[in-house]
């Protein structure tokens, strides 16, 4: 199997007042070409420092960025920097939260596109800006002169995030890591970007690493999902399946605490308690004190990772023991 | 933005009116009595007395006062000094190039040396450099002018001979030597505050997520610095600007007084020592309203940087 | 708790707001400072919440919702319309009375985390409120706890800081202080929006748990057209200032009437993968909601809508009664 | 005159003896070998000129540049007696009258003659109230000037006035182009209007705050006295250690007016010469004769006898002044009947440094068990040293005296005001003309206790005045000194005032500048005029 | 990894111990000047440094470092007027100003506006030189000074919290404005008030320096070291150390609240920590 990236045992830790704050404790992850990969959790889970620890987003002077990402094979935690330059954008890609923030506010919206055509793209300032209107008119923007040399809040934020993908895809890379890319954006918006996201990973044939917190955009757009539970991945599988039958008690969890169609009068599950802090060690099994399958041998050091199925893993003691619910 | 500049002009003109009142009312309550120091102190005659009162107007009523000098500060004419029996219009253009140019070379040196330093310290923070940075602006922070100015004199002119002591030059390239010292010690500070500032802004700047869209874009380090997060960084350092403008112009008093440079400071701490309200009224009229200028600037200056702000 | 029809035909109506209009100043500004422009957040609104019912209330962002929960409980000032209780006009109240009115009435914000005073410990928060309205005197502790406890949260937590609970405890003590002064009607601003689903769980479970038990009446603010719908006997679907249909719960998300509503419904992506918008690309409205300065020529949401008519860019349709229940403010149901 | 230890007024000094400290070198004699013609020296003053016209400069900074560019019709020798300036003789057929004979053939210096014209224009005008000259009251008691011929100038008097005499020897003799102030009626005696005179330097420009220049007028009159410089650069410097650093570093070449505790410094500056010369000035403290319970002649005189003037002498004049024994008049002033002056010094009652007694003398007063009093003074070092030293001799008497410093001006507007808002007052005099009753008549008559006087211990005394009115109107110096004797006796049992010192007044210079020796009525004359800088 | 926040702690300590060092030599200066700060010796007059003045003698032979000690004082204490006077009076004009709006809101702007439009020194110096010279005076002219800007300041905070939602809630329980602004929107604004009253404290001793430098501070023989050191500066060139001494005095003591504000401002917002 030749992996296009392949995550092994990355552990990521940030300065904190309390020591070192342990954001991602061990993550194991595989992703062929062209794949689209959820990557799903909760708020503190770890998905985004994941996400930022593939490209070498972490800010080095605060933060221990340990373990392996490969890609294609190429190692790239020991990369140089301008090694690193040079694999960012062509190699793998990133588009971020608040298409808002993402871009300097400060500066002409069309130069800030056409930078990146000039320095992944390695195109000249006149062929630089041709591909910036180019992408302009691309998104059906009418005027795209003008436009080009308006500010970033000039534009709307679906605008802006889709230009954001635009951008980030100027170097035609493998890989796509969106970091909740629609979570800052009204549903209807959401709807259209992601289709727009849906249609260029038809188009470039590129994988992409979907973060996110919402089993809706899941199911959407990614044929595989990797859940995450405090720094660490508790199930992988295909979508409909681990959202279909979970086998991890954290998804099943997860999973009934949405409202759905239907729901109208009954009592959602909940997931009591809280999940451990980041400053706190490892005892036992991390989802333990929530866990409503729970038992006493669960404290009894971590749950590995085993298989739960054709293309399915779950770190849970109980894997094969348990028969959990999901949402048809 | 025209607009926008009228607007603020206009709603200058009542700041400026209550300030000159103030102004004009802060010089009368002063003890002393304009006629007898005019006269200089001898037996003067009353007679004398009463010609100065009735040449300079201090016989009238002060709002009446008041109502003559606005009149003819609204024509340029802010009356005529007591003591140097000029008019405060042309000392104070006389003496404004000094100041200026002091001035001028203080923001010069302050911003050169506190911009660079700044960037320096952020990027390399918690490093000797930024530690030293850091230091060395603390202390910088807190030397009072006069005391840096005294020792600059002691030091580079008294004990070694490197620097003229005092006055200034006969023409600009002269007077960057003879400002050196005066412009040194008026810098410090805000040097001092200007890099802090500009060393928080980019820190500040470089967490932004727009920085790492400028990393994923590959760009070289050096383009992410100073293209994507200088800009950034330096909006608080103008905001400040205008505030520190102001300070350099309270320590011009200090530093004209110590180097003997004939500017509007040594002006403005000569007129107050004897009571020449005409120069302390027009002199404090003028700083107010160039300051006001000057904020103004600094605004429409960030208007320019920060897009937002120009189109809000 | 059945999900029956509890559109409580037949009860009474515990909060109305008639033909409500906020504006705020925005735009371009003049030499002497004032704005040409007012920007309409909330324009024309109707709308009624009654005894021990739940009224969601969905839209995008900016489109007036918190507006309009900070108009209702007078935190804001109307510019124009009536607000009532219990059939008695609060528009009118003076400070004495306003006063009285939120005891009756009570607000959850959106952000737990700022929702609380983070310089005093929650026991202080909450004895104030009895303090200041003089409620069990001498029994503040007890009531605090039972409260405590009514919402699910342990006791031990009056001795802490704000700042040492999490989001999903702190909004359950939003709830707790709300109820203290046992109002009979509660506006959720947005309470769930900023928690991760396992938390939201908790908090729509409890407001489900306080209109069953206590009786109260709650007009429940959210953009997540799943989680109104979850908890809402009826559904109003605000865009850009105005109201543009509502409905019983269950009806609205099986038959959107207005083009806007059914383009909301399509866009939420779905766990159970039924109605992807994906593979039915069609039914997307596009484009962005984009603020009004100025009242609009004709529907608001023409620019948006994919099924706009020639009228439609004329005249703006009004709120029109098209069923029992139903709601809608669209030329193509007008009759 | 008022004396003030920070820079504005002159102390007004005449001396017979001129006390020379030379540090290195003085040249006294003009031409000496080494010298040039030409140059441009650098003269630092202390603060900026009041104006280019003679009818303002009545101050240490205003006169040194006025004197290069105006004279008077006559000018004080060394000692004090009048000499022949642009007036070549002059007589007094009586005591009312004076006539001048103006000298002929001397030129402004726009090449215009010197008229008497002129002159009556020039001392007219600085008698005349619109002017508000400082210098009027010198011409106070005169009627008339006119012109008798185009070189005969005569003053009339209402009434004949002792001092008269030396008026037209200060700047109030000054003499300025008539014609040239009418061209320049607005702005004369401004930066862009500049002063016209006959002076050795004519004006070039004034940059306020920083320099005045002034340049050789080569058309001078009296040609072989100078001026040789080719220009004179008045530096303005506030500061007293960046003057003496300027002296060092060679950015000054010479400056006036040095404080006492700098000339140790001067003095180790590689080759400059320091010259002191005493002053005629005092430095008084004046009790306010109307106060509680400074009324009491008897507290005064506990107050004079329990400050230690031998140590302020000692430890805060050092060489910058000689004790005053309680004097307003210094022997440099008896310009006259001098034996007398220096008997009646010998043996006046000075109230000499005796805690003991000053502690019985305040028993036996109004004052006893001790009382609370202020004194006011200016921030000048010297006077806030002194009153503290005064403040702590005082401490031990039980009396606890506060310090009120205020500004300069402040100062002087309460020393003039009639209002005399005071208990006790610190300031500093000078004689204006070499005569006794210059430092006699200005402290003790009661004339002076209203608005614009110099009665600062609002002193009254009936006998006193008509001494002193009697003096006035006689022209006999021996009867003259006789009647002052007497009321300088009849006051030192009333007390009104402590005389600390006369003080000195230095110059320095560096090496190479020669052709200028200090006299003690330096600030009457030109400093430049015999100048040049030595090779 | 943890040396951020340690160096945070370390400022902090080390600021508090020179502004604690600072205060036991005012409180402690009768104990330990080695003579009374007037004591006019004129024998010792310019005395270089010694077993007897350990750092010399003024002019008058008044001991150097007991003058120092004893000028601490009115330094710390005008400091700590100016600081407290323009403090309390700018946070409530800035409370009631941000959360009242409206015309008082406009008005007391208006106000700030037009002292703000005074570069801060110069209106000090304009104050005094009306209202006359004088610790008192300069106290009361350099509090006037800082009020509108702590005013300023406080205003904006406020304004920002009046938006929160804990304000917003407190309003929809019926809370009067007066117990929202000073029992809840007060202690919300308190730390960044004591973190600019700090650096206020630090302004405050350059200021009145500044004014004591020009002749309007303190009437002698008290001292100040802003007077002592307008007064050692007449004796820079042969004796230093009257001038330095009390110079550095200043920047040690400035140098100390500066430290104490960069402090108090990482320990209370941590989100800028290390900014």
């Amino acid at each position: 199997m030749s992996g296009l990236l392949s995550l092994r045992g990355l552990r990521v830790a940030f300065a904190g007042e309390g020591g070192a704050a342990m954001a991602v404790r061990g993550v194991d992850l595989e992703l062929e070409g062209g794949e689209g990969l959820a990557l799903v959790g909760e708020s503190g889970s770890g998905k985004s420092a994941t996400a930022k620890a593939i490209l070498g987003l972490h800010d080095m002077s605060s933060t221990a960025v340990t373990g392996s990402v490969r890609f294609e094979g190429r190692e790239l935690l020991e990369l140089g920097e301008a090694e690193l330059r040079s694999f960012r954008g062509r190699g793998a890609s990133m588009v971020f939260q608040d298409p808002g923030t993402s871009f300097n506010p400060l500066l002409r919206m069309g130069e800030q596109v056409a930078e990146a055509f000039r320095s992944v793209a390695g195109l000249d300032r006149k062929a630089a800006r041709e591909a910036a209107l180019g992408l302009f008119s691309r998104l059906g923007i009418r005027d795209p002169v003008t436009r080009y040399a308006q500010y970033p809040h000039e534009f709307s934020g679906g605008m802006l995030q889709r230009m954001m993908i635009l951008l980030a895809l100027a170097g035609r890379p493998r890989l796509l890591v969106a970091d909740e890319p629609t979570t800052a954006l009204d549903v209807t918006v959401q709807a259209q970007v992601l289709l727009f996201l849906e249609e260029l990973k038809e188009e470039l044939g590129m994988a992409v690493l979907l973060v996110t917190h919402d089993m809706g955009i899941v199911a959407e757009t990614s044929t595989r999902i990797a859940v995450m539970y405090a720094g660490r991945i508790v199930e992988t599988g295909g979508t409909a399946e681990v959202l279909g039958s979970p086998a991890h008690p954290y998804t099943e969890a997860l999973l009934e605490a949405m409202p759905r169609p239907g729901s109208r009068g009954t009592r959602l599950a909940t997931i009591l308690g809280l999940p451990p802090g980041v400053y706190e060690a490892d005892s036992g099994c991390p989802f333990f004190p929530r866990c409503r399958h729970a038992l006493a041998s669960c404290m009894d050091g971590l749950p590995p990772s085993v298989e739960a199925g054709p293309g399915r893993k779950s770190a849970c003691f109980r894997t094969h023991s348990l028969s959990l619910r999901g949402i048809a | 933005m025209l607009a926008y500049l009228a607007r603020r002009l206009l709603q200058l003109v009542p700041v400026l009116l209550v300030a000159s009142f103030l102004v004009f009312v802060a010089a009368r309550l002063t003890p002393q009595d304009p006629a007898v120091v005019m006269a200089g102190g001898r037996q003067t005659s009353t007679a004398v007395l009463e010609a100065i009162r009735a040449k300079y107007h201090l016989d009238e009523s002060v709002p009446s006062q008041y109502l003559r000098w606005m009149a003819g500060a609204l024509l340029g004419d802010l009356g005529e000094s007591y003591r140097l029996k000029q008019g405060v219009s042309a000392m104070i253009a006389a003496r404004l190039p000094v100041s200026l140019q002091l001035i001028a070379m203080s923001v010069a040196i302050a911003l050169l040396a506190a911009v660079p330093l700044g960037i320096l310290a952020a990027l390399r923070k918690g490093s000797w450099v930024d530690i030293l940075a850091t230091s060395l602006s603390l202390a910088a922070l807190s030397s009072p002018v006069f005391l840096t100015g005294i020792l600059g004199i002691l030091l580079f002119s008294y004990t070694l001979g490197w620097l003229p002591a005092l006055g200034s030059g006969r023409n600009f390239a002269e007077n960057l030597r003879y400002l050196l010292m005066p412009s040194v010690a008026l810098a410090l500070n805000m040097l001092a505050l200007s890099m802090r500032m500009t060393r928080s802004g980019m820190i500040e700047a470089m967490r932004r997520p727009y920085i790492q869209t400028a990393i994923l874009k590959g760009l070289p380090r050096r383009t992410i610095v100073l293209k994507h997060a200088l800009r950034n960084a330096l909006l608080p350092l103008v905001t400040i600007t205008g505030l520190q403008i102001g300070f350099l112009l309270s320590g011009t008093v200090l530093v004209e007084y110590t180097f003997g440079l004939g500017g509007l400071g040594s002006l403005l701490v000569n007129a107050i020592q004897t009571s020449d309200y005409p120069v302390v009224q027009g002199l404090t009229l003028f700083i107010v309203s160039a300051f006001l200028l000057i904020n103004l600037l600094v605004d429409l200056l960030y208007g320019i940087i920060d897009p937002r702000i120009r189109q809000a | 708790m059945t999900g029956g029809n509890r559109e409580g035909a037949g009860r009474p109506a515990i909060f109305e707001a008639r033909l409500l209009e906020k504006t705020f100043p925005a735009g371009p500004r003049d030499l002497l400072g004032r704005s040409a422009g007012r920007l309409r957040a909330v324009d024309w609104v109707d709308i009624s919440v009654l005894e021990a019912g739940i009224l969601g209330l969905v839209g995008e962002s900016g489109c007036g919702k918190s507006t309009l929960a900070r108009l209702a409980l007078r935190l804001i000032e109307r510019d124009a319309g009536s607000l009532s209780f219990r059939g008695e006009d609060i528009g009118a109240l003076d400070g004495r009375g306003l006063s009285r009115l939120r005891r009756s009435m009570q607000i959850v914000f959106q952000n737990p985390f700022a929702s609380f005073n983070p310089r005093f410990r929650v026991g202080t928060v909450l004895r104030e409120v009895l303090r200041v309205h003089r409620l069990a005197p001498g029994a503040e502790r007890e009531r605090t706890e039972g409260m405590l406890a009514r919402v699910g949260l342990s006791k031990e937590l009056l001795e802490r800081y704000p700042g040492e609970l999490s989001g999903g405890q702190l909004q359950r003590l939003g709830f707790a202080r709300a109820l203290l002064v046992e109002p009979a009607f509660v506006v959720c601003d947005e309470p769930v929006s900023a928690l991760d689903v396992s938390v939201q769980a908790q908090i729509l479970n409890l407001v489900a748990e306080l209109r069953e038990s206590l009786g109260i009446a709650f007009l429940f603010i959210a953009h997540d057209l799943r989680v109104v719908e979850h908890i809402s006997d009826r559904v109003a679907v605000m865009y850009l200032g105005r109201i543009v249909e509502s409905a019983g719960s269950g009806e609205l998300y099986l038959s959107p009437l207005h083009p806007y509503t059914r383009g909301l419904i399509r866009a939420i992506p779905s766990p159970a993968g039924g109605s992807s918008f994906l593979r039915d690309r069609a039914s997307l409205i596009r484009g962005e909601a984009s603020r009004l300065l100025e009242a609009p020529r004709g529907c608001r949401f023409r620019p948006r809508c994919p099924v706009a008519m020639a009228r439609c860019g004329q005249e703006e349709p009004g709120l029109t009664g098209v069923g029992p229940g139903r709601e809608v403010a669209c030329w193509l149901h007008h009759s | 005159m008022r004396k003030s230890g920070s820079g504005r007024a002159l102390p007004a000094a005449f001396a017979l003896a001129c006390i020379v400290l030379v540090a290195t070198l003085s040249s006294c004699a003009r031409a000496a070998p080494g010298a040039s013609k030409g140059g441009s020296l650098s003269f630092a003053i202390t603060g900026d000129i009041v104006a280019l016209d003679p009818a303002q400069a009545y101050d240490f900074t205003t006169n040194p540049v006025v004197n290069e560019i105006t004279e008077g019709l006559l000018r004080f020798s060394p000692t004090g007696e009048l000499l022949p300036n642009l007036a070549e003789k002059w007589e007094s057929p009586d005591p009312k009258t004076y006539v001048y004979h103006l000298r002929k053939g001397v030129k402004f210096q726009d090449g215009s003659a010197m008229g008497a014209d002129d002159v009556v224009f020039s001392l007219d005008r600085i008698r005349d109230p619109k002017t508000a000259s400082s210098l009027a009251w010198m011409y106070g008691s005169v009627d008339r000037i006119e012109r008798t011929d185009d070189s005969t100038v005569r003053i009339s008097l209402k009434t004949p006035d002792a001092m008269f005499r030396y008026a037209l020897a200060t700047t109030a003799g000054h003499v300025i182009s008539k014609a040239y102030y009418e061209a320049h009626a607005s702005n004369f005696g401004k930066p862009e209007g500049g002063l016209l005179g006959t002076g050795p330097f004519k004006f070039a420009s004034w940059k306020p705050g920083s320099e005045i220049v002034v340049e050789r007028f080569d058309g001078y009159w009296d040609r072989d006295k100078g001026p040789f410089l080719d220009r004179v650069v008045f530096k303005i410097i506030g500061e007293d250690a960046t003057r003496v650093t300027g002296l060092k570093t060679g950015e000054i070449d010479a400056t006036i007016k040095l404080p006492v505790d700098l000339l140790p410094v001067v003095r180790s500056i590689k080759g400059a010469q320091l010259v002191g010369v005493e002053g005629l000035s005092d430095d008084w403290i004046a009790f306010n004769t109307r106060r509680k319970p400074l009324d009491d002649p008897q507290v005064r005189k506990a107050i004079i006898t329990a400050f230690n003037v031998g140590a302020v002498m000692d430890g805060i004049v050092k060489e910058a002044g000689v004790a005053a024994g309680n004097q307003s008049v210094g022997p440099a002033l008896w310009t006259y009947e001098k034996a007398a002056w220096e008997t009646f010094q010998n043996t006046v009652e000075k109230y000499a440094y005796d805690p003991a007694r000053a502690r019985e003398l305040l028993a036996k007063s109004r004052g006893a068990g001790g009382f609370k009093a202020k004194i006011l003074t200016d921030g000048d070092a010297f006077r806030v040293n002194v009153a503290q030293a005064l403040q702590a001799d005082l401490a031990k008497l039980g009396i606890q005296l506060e310090i009120e410093k205020v500004g300069e001006a402040e100062l002087t507007t309460r020393q003039f005001s009639g209002k005399r808002d005071y208990d006790i007052v610190m300031g500093g005099w000078g004689a204006d003309f070499p005569d006794p009753a210059a430092n006699i008549q200005p402290f003790l008559h009661s004339s002076g206790m209203g608005e614009g006087g110099s009665d600062f211990a609002v002193y009254s005394n009936p006998k006193v005045d008509a001494l002193i009115d009697q003096q006035s109107r006689s022209s006999d110096d021996k009867e003259r000194a006789k009647l002052l004797i007497s009321a300088l006796q009849l006051a030192a049992a009333d007390a009104p005032y402590i005389f600390v010192d006369h003080p000195k007044i230095f110059y320095a210079a560096s090496e190479k500048v020669g052709g200028y020796t200090m006299s003690p009525i330096w600030y009457w004359d030109s400093i430049a005029r015999g100048m040049y800088l030595k090779k | 990894m943890r040396r951020r926040p340690k160096a945070g702690r370390a400022v902090l300590l080390a600021a508090s111990s020179l502004v604690a060092l600072l205060c036991l030599g005012a409180l402690l200066a009768p104990a330990i000047a080695p003579h009374p700060p007037q004591a006019i010796d004129l024998r010792s007059s310019f005395a270089p440094p010694s077993q007897d003045h350990p750092l010399g003698a003024d002019k008058l032979g008044r001991d150097l470092l007991s003058r120092l000690l004893y000028g601490s004082r009115s330094t710390l204490l005008a400091a700590l007027l100016v600081v407290a006077s323009s403090t309390l009076l700018g946070t409530v004009l800035g409370l009631v100003s941000g959360y009242a709006g409206g015309l008082v809101d406009a008005m007391l702007s208006r106000i700030f506006d037009v002292l703000l439009a005074f570069p801060a020194l110069l209106l000090a110096l304009l104050i005094v030189a009306s209202v006359g010279r004088g610790m008192a005076n300069a106290v009361i002219a350099l509090a006037v000074v800082y009020v509108p800007t702590i005013a300023r300041l406080v205003r904006s905070l406020t304004l920002v919290e009046s938006r929160l939602a804990y304000v917003e809630a407190a309003q929809a329980l019926g809370y009067s404005s007066s117990r929202i602004v000073f029992v809840h929107i007060a202690p919300n604004v308190a730390p960044v008030v004591l973190v600019q009253s700090t650096i206020d404290f630090a302004y405050s001793i350059l200021d009145l320096a500044a004014l004591s430098f020009l002749g309007l501070g303190v009437q002698p023989p008290l001292a100040d070291w802003g007077a002592m050191l307008a007064e050692g500066r007449e004796y820079l060139l042969f004796a230093p150390s009257l001038a330095v001494a009390p110079g550095l005095a200043i920047m040690a003591a400035v140098i100390a609240f500066n430290l104490l504000g960069d402090g108090l401002q990482t320990r209370f917002d941590p989100g800028r920590r290390g900014a």
